[in-house]
């Protein structure tokens, strides 16, 4: 009875809507995700992330640090998210959260919790839109990430470069909510869904 | 000189150039036995069965601005007496019958419309919700009924009845009984009753201190210069807290605004009120045309007496979800108001502990209701010096005591309520 | 709708945030009286003018603030962290 | 139909096509460009509609937004749409709209009858009669014929088939307004870096720039608009959005705007939003809003061709019409000159120029133009009344001092009373007002920090200082601007005051003299009021309804608060404004929720194996934001049928149900365990590696705020379950305890709701079920009740990793299994596939529901309802001694250990009969009312299990009444049944199933 979550299109290449591509929507796969917490002021808890992931967590609010194997986003001043796409360092999750106990941090395994999309084309910002943020390149830096609202559902953003691609991670269970809306703010402009590609 | 059909036609052949003064406007004197504070409906009403019910006339009632310019003027104007809990139950309840004879008893037509009041269930939790309340009604003497989908479907055709609805409607409780009433003139109406009485209204004089000499009320310091009284009763929706603070009292109340909005004015489309808790809001149709919609609070303590935008998208959202055909009407005005809301989402009405002083307030979403009740109530429990056993569930001490009387089982945030 | 300065993010959008009421309540002593508590839990000063409150960036950074805000106008007259003191800071 | 009363030259339009529309059911034409009023008007169609109250025919008074009388029913079916002003109806082919107000017709109304009682209506009237008889029905039949006399247009009877979105914008400068004042503003901001937006109404930028025959720079209005516009739009960071209004201003500079993307076109594109509305942040804001002309009372002020000075001239120049053959003016200040020499211009002869002003005040620039023209003015003089029937025929002028009274026969009477400035946006951001006596108009008292006014909503009303001005509030955002052009220049006019003049005496006693044209409101109804006392302006407004109306006054507000200040003896100021409140202009409703209507609503919850039961043929349920699985119907059951078989397979054989909602909230950190001991009421320190435990949370106030199991998955790592609805609330509180009362605990969270799918297994079968698919040894002995282990399950996919508890919430011997959500399936069709030798079924939530009541375990929000307490539910004993918890200090209050407190009991319905949905407990069926009710039945089920109706409740002294017989009522459904009451266990009290 219940029409299916996944509303029109999802995983589905190909156009939809008006001609063109306002929009490019495609799924971002996230291999795996790990939420970091600890305490900035502890010069071991620092040097022990690094250690094990590769990456010196940001320090500064809503940055990203990128290796090539994941990003690390701030999503709180105590908390961040690393993200995979692929293979990396994000792998003996039981060892690495003793390790991190260890030095007073915490780790979360949040891999299964959320869905990502890369959304990118001309019309990015606008489809967007519909989330408070300022989405202009004067308001939402490269090497940035914010957390808002999208329509009533939270999210969170990354601008990894300077163009005018973000990644969009909700949580699983409203992913399929969020994807009606990004279609139907996109037709107007065409949205053109390609293919999933991992989480970059 | 009495308003009736008759005194109509004949001002009319004069082209109504000789109607009096619907109420004085006089000087304050220096002295009341009685001094309410807040020209709003429960402040007018106390002073009007004052000197109705117990022959108190040297009463003054001060309002800061116009009367009935706070949340009398500008509520929903819902008028019921569907509550769940007994105390709730039995106050609002007394309230409705004086609802009923009203505008004879003021000689000033109030227009309560017992047009109904239908609280939508989306669920079969809100049927249980709803059908325990309306038994709890039932079995205290107060009219329910519970009506199935398709009742309601027929009695209000723009509901989205349909079950792909993302609330789909699966019943109502309805209390025929309840409906609206005009606002504004609940407080004309008062106000014209009570200055027939003796009463004085003093408009513009804002109450800035309450004087207590040894544990009792000496009078109030105004804008207009002290007025000694010997009992102060604070009608002042919303403003509870810095009267009472006046006194050295703090209240277990915050003050939050809550908005409203009408439509453009249509012809007749519903004639029946509508309450949905599940998205939080209500509508009904006012005798000028116009759709009277509302739901939640701002969401953070004001005094501002206006709000935002989210609340008014999150009211109109749930308006369409239920009556799509509304789509094309349109906005035709917003406001808000300063509303009382109290830790257990229940009214304050009785005395406060300082000796002469008592209140009326905390109403919470819902006390335009309440307001001949809450008037009568106030007015006897300022003359006896004691609660009347239809007010006295509504203590100030009854937080102390654990005796709350928490209708939504919110528990003490007060905007959860 | 408010812009509300987060200490972190930046002046966001009132939507993103919860509001949490008064912040200058003390949680009593455990061993305070009962009557300390019922204040505590249920009397407000509720303030027309500045009012210390606390918000959440609940859809942000998920961090509690501590905001003055004139509740006439609702002008936000400051924002700061709920507290400056991080886990374990104690210690 | 020819367009009789189009002039063959001149207007923004484009003549070289014609649209073809219909009003009141007559085709008509006119051209791209017009509006609906402008197109009527060309085609000699005046009389537009009947008034509010007294059904008074009605033309069109205004050229804009400010319009009080042509408001009309557009399109039909489920496009219609009333109260439209065809003022601002861009014209498209094969627009459709009729009157309002009217029946059977326009011309012949039925409703007009109460015209002909006016005397008898005069304002609040009802507040005087309908009391009688003293039935409280009675007026719900006085009131059932004024509602339909009132009212304007008709709602639509179909579901709005249009779409409609949101959007958020962020700017450096938002210029609301872009006339004369707002393109200065946006000219001089721009190249400055700064990011501006700039809105405007209209079709077309220019406000009344359009069509004029002024000269800027040297260039005529249009042309120095288009030049503007085109240097704006050149410009990546300036936005511009015609036909969007700004309708509210908010705190922290929001501005609202509504952009009505598809209205003005025959055929909109497909995926294109109808409308759209703009949540624009703006870090400064300039109102360039112009200003609005207001009329002025005399008697039969409201006849057909009667219109606002101003309006005629926007007609004439603007869209190429004449409004009218022969007119007469009327004014008390210069602008109407302006119209009078654009009408005589177009060719409509001009009876007289009526102006209330003495000959040696008309000195204005305009003034001497006309008088250069010809133009027959008539000083110190005022209209007095209108002669006509459905338009105006002609009208008496006499001298401002009395006396004779002269007829001069006209088709049109163009009225000007002065000009208020636009500055409702600004008054709502909450910028001060001063009146202007010179000006007879409230302005703006000085800016504020972030928003100004500009140009004639800044009563500069002249175009050289509106230019000017605007220029100015273009660079007061941008700081010293080196690359700003140069103010645009244009030629000063010199002006003469006007004169406050509000109304005239009407000549015939009961005259009316209209003050507000949409609500029917007349200088007497003001008159009126005041003498019964509603002087306060607010009083004022609500007694007579004046600028109730959908145009909320935006011609007469100021017109009657000045008849009040005369009325009582006070000055305008003293007797000030009302509130401006959002929205500016009434905006559409579908545009607030834009795309969340219908059912995106609210976001819908999807778990990760929704398709499973889905394809299962689950029936759904709302559970919160959720869609959880209700049952699975087979062919031929009801849903309720199937959870009877759900639950009784649980019993006898084993089932499993989809826990993934249930809020996961994981904690890491040395101090987790004296954080459970402090919002627990039971102790968590001593609680082994390895083990769950049930726990009740408190709310401060000592009621039960939630409850779930908690297990210690190692020495400081535990993993919190909280029951669904309230999953978001205790991770807040838990968050707030931490960073707020006690950041010196170490100790780190995160909601794992959506990381983990959870299933239930239940049933005595459940072991062997289990054992099939997982490494581990889940004997009694090596995995006992409350256990919790970590193990692989074997599924089709591979070995999945999983987090094993055994726990039991039917009763049964049961174990919930989490694995990642993307692994959920998996697991889930492993069980499946483990179990089918078992008899294994899948139940959903409402044999859950009976398996729970059947044991005896409560829920938050039933038997747990916001008022009771850990005691009242039988688990007092949980509360522990050694420790605080939040909640405790206010527990133990007088009247929450009453002894007549509601306490958890179970019943159980006699005489094979049915519990009543959502019953009553009395003890005595027969009392009169009220009849005091000794508790209320909070759950209840058939139970398959024990064949009969059961339920929990709470029962006053419940824990003492056990064995009574009682009455559960429910006066709803006109059902009552004896009850026993127990405990609230009615399976297995002894729990060997669950520990077997
Ligand atoms: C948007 C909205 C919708 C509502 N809908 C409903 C509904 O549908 N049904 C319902 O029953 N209730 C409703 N209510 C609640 C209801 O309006 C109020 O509970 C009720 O009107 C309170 O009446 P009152 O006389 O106590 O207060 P008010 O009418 O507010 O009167 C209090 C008066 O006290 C004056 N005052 C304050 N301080 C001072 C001072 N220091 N000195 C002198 N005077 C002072 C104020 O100016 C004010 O006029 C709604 C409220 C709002 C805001
Ligand atoms: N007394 C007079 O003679 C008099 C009075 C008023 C205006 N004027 C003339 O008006 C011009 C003044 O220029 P101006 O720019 O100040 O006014 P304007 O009337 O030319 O422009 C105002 C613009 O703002 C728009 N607008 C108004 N409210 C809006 C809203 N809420 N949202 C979006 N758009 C909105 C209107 O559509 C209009 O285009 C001059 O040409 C002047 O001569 C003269
Ligand atoms: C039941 C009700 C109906 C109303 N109907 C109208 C209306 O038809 N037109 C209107 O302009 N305002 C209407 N209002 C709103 C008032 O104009 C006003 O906004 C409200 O009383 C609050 O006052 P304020 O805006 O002056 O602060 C109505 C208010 C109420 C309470
Ligand atoms: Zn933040």
């Amino acid at each position: 009875m219940a029409e299916h979550p996944h509303a029109a299109g999802w995983k589905q290449p190909g156009k939809y809507g008006a001609t063109g591509s306002g929009i490019v929507l495609a799924e971002a796969t996230i291999a795996n995700a790990w939420n970091v917490q600890g305490n900035v002021t502890r010069p071991e808890f620092i040097a022990r992330a690094r250690e094990l992931f590769g990456v010196s967590l940001p320090v500064a609010p809503n940055t990203v640090a990128m290796t090539d194997a994941l990003s690390a986003l701030w999503i709180g001043p105590r908390s961040w998210l690393l993200v995979a796409g692929g293979e990396s360092p994000l792998v003996n999750f039981g060892a690495k959260r003793d390790a991190l106990n260890a030095v007073g941090g915490a780790l979360f395994d949040l891999g299964a919790s959320r869905v990502a999309w890369t959304v990118s084309g001309p019309h990015v910002a606008t489809v967007l839109a519909k989330c408070p943020l300022d989405f202009h390149v004067r308001g939402f830096a490269p090497g940035t990430c914010a957390q808002s609202l999208f329509g009533h559902v939270n999210a969170l953003w990354v601008r990894p470069q300077e163009d005018d691609a973000f990644q969009m991670l909700v949580a699983r269970s409203f992913a399929c909510d969020v994807w009606y809306a990004l279609m139907e703010s996109g037709a107007q402009y065409g949205v053109e869904v390609t293919l999933p590609a991992p989480y970059r | 000189m009495k308003y009736s059909i008759f005194s109509l036609a004949r001002n009319a052949l004069s082209y109504h150039e000789r109607w009096p003064l619907a109420w004085r406007s006089p000087r304050a004197k220096s002295r009341y036995d009685v001094v309410i504070v807040g020209g709003g409906g429960h402040g007018l009403a106390t002073a009007y069965y004052l000197a109705k019910e117990h022959g108190i006339s040297n009463v003054a009632v001060l309002e800061k601005g116009y009367l009935g310019g706070g949340n009398t003027g500008r509520n929903t104007t819902i008028v019921r007496s569907n509550y769940h809990l007994d105390p709730n139950a039995h106050f609002y309840e007394m309230s409705l019958k004086l609802w009923e004879g009203l505008s004879r008893d003021l000689n000033f037509n109030v227009m309560y419309s017992a047009r109904g009041v239908l609280n939508l269930c989306h669920s079969p939790a809100d049927i249980d919700a709803a059908m325990r309340r309306g038994n709890a009604m039932r079995l205290n003497g107060i009219d329910a009924q519970f009506l199935s989908r398709d009742d309601i479907a027929r009695r209000i055709p723009n509901l989205d009845c349909s079950p792909q609805a993302r609330f789909p409607i699966q019943g109502g409780l309805l209390q025929p009984r309840g409906g609206t009433a005009r606002h504004d003139a609940v407080a004309w109406g008062y106000a014209r009753a009570a200055d027939a009485r003796g009463v004085d209204i003093i408009q513009q004089c804002e109450v800035t201190g309450i004087r207590v000499d040894n544990g009792a009320v000496a009078g109030v310091e105004t804008t207009q210069g002290f007025i000694a009284a010997g009992k102060i009763g604070l009608a002042v929706a919303g403003h509870s807290s810095r009267l009472a603070a006046m006194a050295g009292i703090r209240l277990p109340i915050e003050s939050h605004t809550l908005q409203a909005l009408v439509s453009d004015p249509v012809k007749p489309v519903l004639d029946t009120v509508v309450t949905s808790g599940a998205v939080h809001f209500y509508i009904s149709q006012s005798d000028k045309g116009e759709l009277v919609m509302g739901g939640d609070l701002d969401f953070c303590n004001s005094y501002a007496q206006r709000g935002n935008l989210p609340m008014i998208e999150h009211v109109i959202a749930a308006c369409l979800a239920l009556f799509p055909s509304f789509g094309r009407l349109k906005v035709m005005r917003t406001w808000g108001g300063v509303c009382d809301m109290s830790m257990d989402g229940s009214p304050i009405i009785g005395l406060l502990p300082v000796k002469g002083l008592s209140m009326t307030g905390g109403w919470c979403y819902g006390g335009f209701k309440a307001t001949p009740a809450s008037g009568w109530l106030h007015a006897y429990t300022i003359a006896r010096g004691e609660p009347h056993h239809l007010n006295a569930a509504f203590a100030l001490d009854r937080f102390e005591r654990g005796e709350v009387i928490d209708e939504k089982g919110a528990g003490p945030t007060p905007w959860a309520h | 709708m408010l812009l509300i300065p987060c200490p972190w993010c930046g002046a966001r959008a009132q939507i993103e945030f919860t509001y949490g009421g008064d912040a200058t309540l003390q949680r009593p002593a455990v061993d305070a009286t009962e009557t300390d508590w019922v204040q505590y839990v249920f009397l407000r000063d509720n303030p027309a003018g500045a009012h210390q409150e606390l918000w959440q960036h609940s859809a942000g950074c998920r961090q509690w603030l501590r905001v003055s805000r004139d509740t006439r106008t609702h002008e936000i007259l400051e924002s700061a962290p709920a507290v400056e003191a991080s886990p374990g800071d104690a210690r | 139909m020819t367009q009789r009363f189009r002039m063959s030259a001149g207007g923004a339009i484009d003549r070289s096509r014609r649209l073809a529309f219909e009003f009141d059911g007559m085709p008509y034409q006119g051209h791209p460009g017009d509006t609906l009023a402008s197109a009527l008007l060309a085609n000699g169609v005046r009389f537009v509609g009947r008034s509010f109250k007294y059904h008074r025919p009605r033309g069109i008074f205004a050229a804009g937004s400010e319009e009080p009388n042509a408001l009309v029913q557009l399109a039909r079916g489920a496009r219609t749409e009333p109260n439209v002003r065809a003022t601002t109806t861009e014209l498209y082919d094969g627009l459709i709209a009729a009157s309002q107000n009217r029946w059977p017709s326009l011309a012949f109304d039925v409703g007009a009858a109460s015209g002909m009682l006016s005397r008898l209506l005069p304002a609040g009237f009802y507040y005087k009669t309908f009391m009688w008889p003293a039935m409280s029905t009675a007026w719900l039949k006085y009131e059932r014929v004024i509602r339909a006399a009132a009212g304007m247009g008709r709602a639509p009877g179909e579901p709005d088939p249009d779409r409609y979105e949101h959007q958020y914008a962020h700017c450096d400068l938002l210029v609301v307004g872009g006339g004369a004042a707002g393109l200065a503003a946006a000219r001089a901001a721009a190249d400055s870096g700064l990011r501006i937006i700039l809105c405007d109404e209209g079709a077309r930028v220019g406000g009344t720039l359009v069509g004029d025959d002024v000269s800027i720079d040297g260039l005529l209005g249009s042309e120095w608009i288009d030049a503007t516009v085109r240097i704006l739009s050149a410009n990546p960071d300036v936005v511009l959005l015609p036909r969007t209004t700004a309708f509210g201003s908010y705190d922290g500079n929001m501005l609202a705007l509504i952009e009505r993307v598809t209205d003005h076109l025959a055929a909109p594109p497909p995926y294109v939003p109808r409308q759209r509305l703009w949540k624009v942040r703006a870090r400064r804001v300039v109102f360039a809003t112009g200003a609005h002309e207001r009329g002025i009372a005399y008697q039969d002020n409201d006849l057909p061709g009667t219109m606002l000075a101003g309006a005629a001239r926007t007609y004439v120049q603007r869209y190429a019409v004449r409004p009218g053959s022969r007119a007469v003016v009327f004014t008390n200040n210069d602008s109407a000159y302006a119209a009078a020499l654009a009408l005589n211009a177009a060719g409509v002869a001009l009876a007289a120029i009526v102006d209330a002003r003495g000959q040696g005040e008309i000195t204005g620039t305009l003034a001497r133009r006309a008088r250069d023209a010809g133009l027959p003015i008539v000083a110190h003089a005022v209209i007095c009344c209108g002669h006509g029937r459905k338009r105006v025929s002609a009208v008496d002028i006499a001298p401002i001092a009395g006396g004779g009274r002269r007829r001069v026969d006209c088709d049109l009477v163009c009225v000007s009373g002065g000009w208020n400035p636009a500055l409702h946006l600004f008054s709502q951001a909450r910028g001060a007002l001063r009146y202007d006596d010179t000006l007879t108009a409230f302005v703006p008292r000085s800016p504020l920090s972030h928003v100004v006014a500009a140009g004639a909503a800044n009563g500069r009303f002249g175009l050289a200082e509106a230019l000017a001005d605007g220029h100015a509030a273009g660079l007061g955002a941008t700081g010293p601007n080196l690359s700003a052009a140069a103010p645009p220049h244009a030629e000063m006019e010199v002006g003469a005051a006007p004169l406050a003049l509000w109304s005239v005496p009407a000549p015939r006693r009961g005259g009316k003299r209209f003050v507000d044209l949409q609500d029917d409101v007349t200088a007497e109804d003001i008159a009126l009021a005041a003498r019964e006392g509603y002087t306060s302006v607010e009083h004022l407004k609500r007694y007579t309804t004046l600028g109730m109306g959908p145009d909320q006054g935006k011609t007469s507000n100021m017109l009657g608060l000045a008849l009040l200040a005369q009325a009582t003896d006070r000055s305008i100021v003293q007797v000030g404004t009302t509130t401006f409140r959002p929205p500016y202009t009434p905006v559409t409703l579908g545009a607030f929720p834009g795309d969340e209507r219908g059912a995106h609503v609210e976001p819908t919850r999807y778990l990760a194996m929704h398709d499973w039961h889905a394809e299962q043929g689950a029936s759904f349920v709302n559970a919160g934001l959720w869609k959880r699985p209700y049952s699975y119907p087979r062919v031929g059951e009801t849903p309720e049928q199937a959870a009877n078989r759900e639950a009784k397979n649980v019993r006898a054989n084993v089932g499993m149900v989809d826990v993934s909602t249930l809020g996961k909230i994981e904690l890491q950190g040395r101090d987790v365990a004296e954080l459970l001991n402090r919002v627990y009421i039971n102790r968590w320190d001593t609680l082994p590696v390895g083990r769950c435990r049930y726990g009740v949370m408190l709310r401060e106030d000592g009621i039960v705020l939630d409850d779930g199991t908690t297990s210690r998955l190692d020495a400081n790592h535990y993993l919190m379950t909280t029951t669904t609805v309230n999953a978001v609330k205790v991770m807040q509180h838990l968050e707030r305890l931490l960073q707020v009362d006690w950041p010196e605990l170490e100790v780190y969270i995160a909601s794992v709701t959506e990381q983990w799918t959870a299933a239930a297994l239940a049933g005595p079968r459940a072991r062997q079920v289990l054992q099939a698919v997982v490494d581990i040894d889940v004997s009694n002995e090596d995995f006992p009740f409350l256990a919790f282990g970590e193990c692989q399950v074997r599924t089709a996919q591979g070995a999945i990793p999983a987090r094993l508890f055994r726990m039991s919430y039917s009763g049964e011997l049961a174990y919930e299994i989490h694995v990642p959500a993307d692994l959920g399936r998996a697991m889930w069709e492993a069980l499946i596939a483990a179990g089918e030798d078992f008899g294994l079924m899948p139940y959903g939530t409402e044999a859950m529901s009976t398996l729970r009541i059947e044991k005896g375990h409560v829920v938050v929000g039933a038997e747990a309802d916001g008022r009771t307490t850990a005691d009242d539910l039988g688990m007092g004993k949980l509360v522990s001694a050694a420790k605080w918890c939040i909640g405790k200090p206010l527990m133990n209050r007088p009247a929450l250990t009453a002894v007549d407190r509601w306490q958890l009991v179970g019943l159980t319905a006699l005489d094979g009969a049915v519990m009543p949905r959502a019953a009553k407990i009395v003890a005595d069926l027969d009392r009169a009312l009220p009849n005091p009710m000794l508790g209320h039945v909070t759950s209840w089920c058939w139970s398959p299990n024990l064949e009969s109706w059961i339920a929990l409740a709470l029962l006053a002294g419940g824990r003492t009444r056990h064995g009574e017989i009682l009455w559960a009522v429910s006066p709803l459904a006109d059902a009552k049944v004896r009850v026993r009451v127990g405990p609230p266990c009615f399976i297995d009290p002894e729990g060997e199933r669950l520990r077997g």
